[in-house]
């Protein structure tokens, strides 16, 4: 399985704070939002964005990096604390 | 000692741990509060978001990176999180050390990379309307100095 | 707001007055304090001396300086003169800004021009001695870095 | 007259916080340094250090300048508080 999180206005826009996915072989981050970004309009919305980051077990990571089954990936738009 | 909370924290509290060393000659602290303009005029209030278990690992990580750059006594790191009003508290940085110079340096360290690296999104709300804050160019150009810097 | 004085002063209520007011978003606060080593090891306790009128009106000056480089709200700047024992608290410095890079870097030039220009003198006692303590270089080009900086 | 006034190491060598001197035609900061570290052992050693600041009416001064009736004068080792 790979737990999926999102946050922000990403979360705000999907409508969904997280969800649970089958592992697929060669499953890397890139390749897991698009397959989530064609699930809908408002799925395209949230992804699509240019500025989209993406961190896998909670740590930030980049764009063709492959997942392990049991990963942890969150979908965020820029961090905006402080 | 870093904390994510929605309660409000005390200065005075904090800066009483980060003074308590006879070898500690400087003790710098920040305190970033909700201001009435942010992206938008008249801000009343605001929602802060964030991702627990990455949040406290990021500030863990910066925080041994500071200690790494500079001779630090105590650090400290507070952030809000949930509703908060005008005015309240946000996020509190506290460094203390022999030397002044390690105090300052690290304090703003510490916040620069808070603000670029740390999984925390803010909402702001006006009579108006609610909208999520845009990050800030100025803060990426802010965290990337201390790189250029090393 | 500026003082000298001999009794201590408190961080909590000196951040309070700081922090008052809805358009500031960040508080920046640097406390000195006396340490178990100065220029000698085992300093036990310290005596403060100044320059009465001139102090004040270098502090005034300083802060007009600092007012004139960067967007401020609140200023406060507190110097302790008399005996201090080790530990206690010496100087405190506070500024508040919408903006906190303009708060970091006002509450530094402060405390690096209060120490090179501000009539104070301190004379440390260990256990052995007491001597009258030496100003530093490393003071003076952090104070000059400034004026290059313009 | 002229009020002179001495701090720090400069004060503690001397054993004198202040004195009252009479104003005298073109005197100078460095012209009554010169004469007060004529003074003795103890004055010369005070007043000859290289490093010895001069404040004229509370202001941070040079070593050149021309003082007037009325003028507060200071001597004092370089400041080293905060």
């Amino acid at each position: 399985m790979i737990k999926v999180l999102f946050f922000a206005q990403v979360r705000e826009i999907i409508g969904v704070d997280h969800i649970e996915l089958e592992y697929q072989h060669s499953m890397t981050t890139n390749s897991l939002r698009t397959f989530l970004a064609s699930q809908g309009d408002k799925w395209e919305q949230a992804l699509g964005s240019d500025n989209l980051l993406v961190a896998v077990n909670q740590t930030l990571s980049q764009w063709q990096v492959e997942l392990e089954d049991g990963d942890e990936v969150a979908f965020f738009p820029p961090v905006t604390g402080g | 000692m870093n904390r994510v909370q929605t309660q409000d924290f005390s200065v005075a509290e904090e800066y009483a741990k980060l003074a308590d060393n006879p070898g500690c000659g400087a003790v710098v602290t920040f305190v970033g509060k909700v201001r009435d303009f942010g992206d938008n005029q008249g801000v009343t209030q605001m929602e802060l978001e964030h991702y627990p278990g990455m949040t406290e690992a990021v500030l863990e990580q910066i925080e041994a990176e500071a200690r790494q750059r500079w001779p630090l006594d105590e650090v400290i790191i507070i952030h809000r999180v949930g509703s908060l009003a005008l005015t309240d508290q946000i996020v509190f940085i506290g460094v203390s050390s022999a030397h002044r110079k390690a105090a300052f340096a690290a304090c703003e360290y510490l916040i620069d990379f808070l603000k670029t690296r740390a999984p925390f999104w803010k909402k702001e709300q006006t009579q108006a309307e609610a909208h999520w804050v845009d990050a800030k160019d100025s803060d990426e150009q802010a965290a990337a100095m201390w790189l250029e810097d090393k």
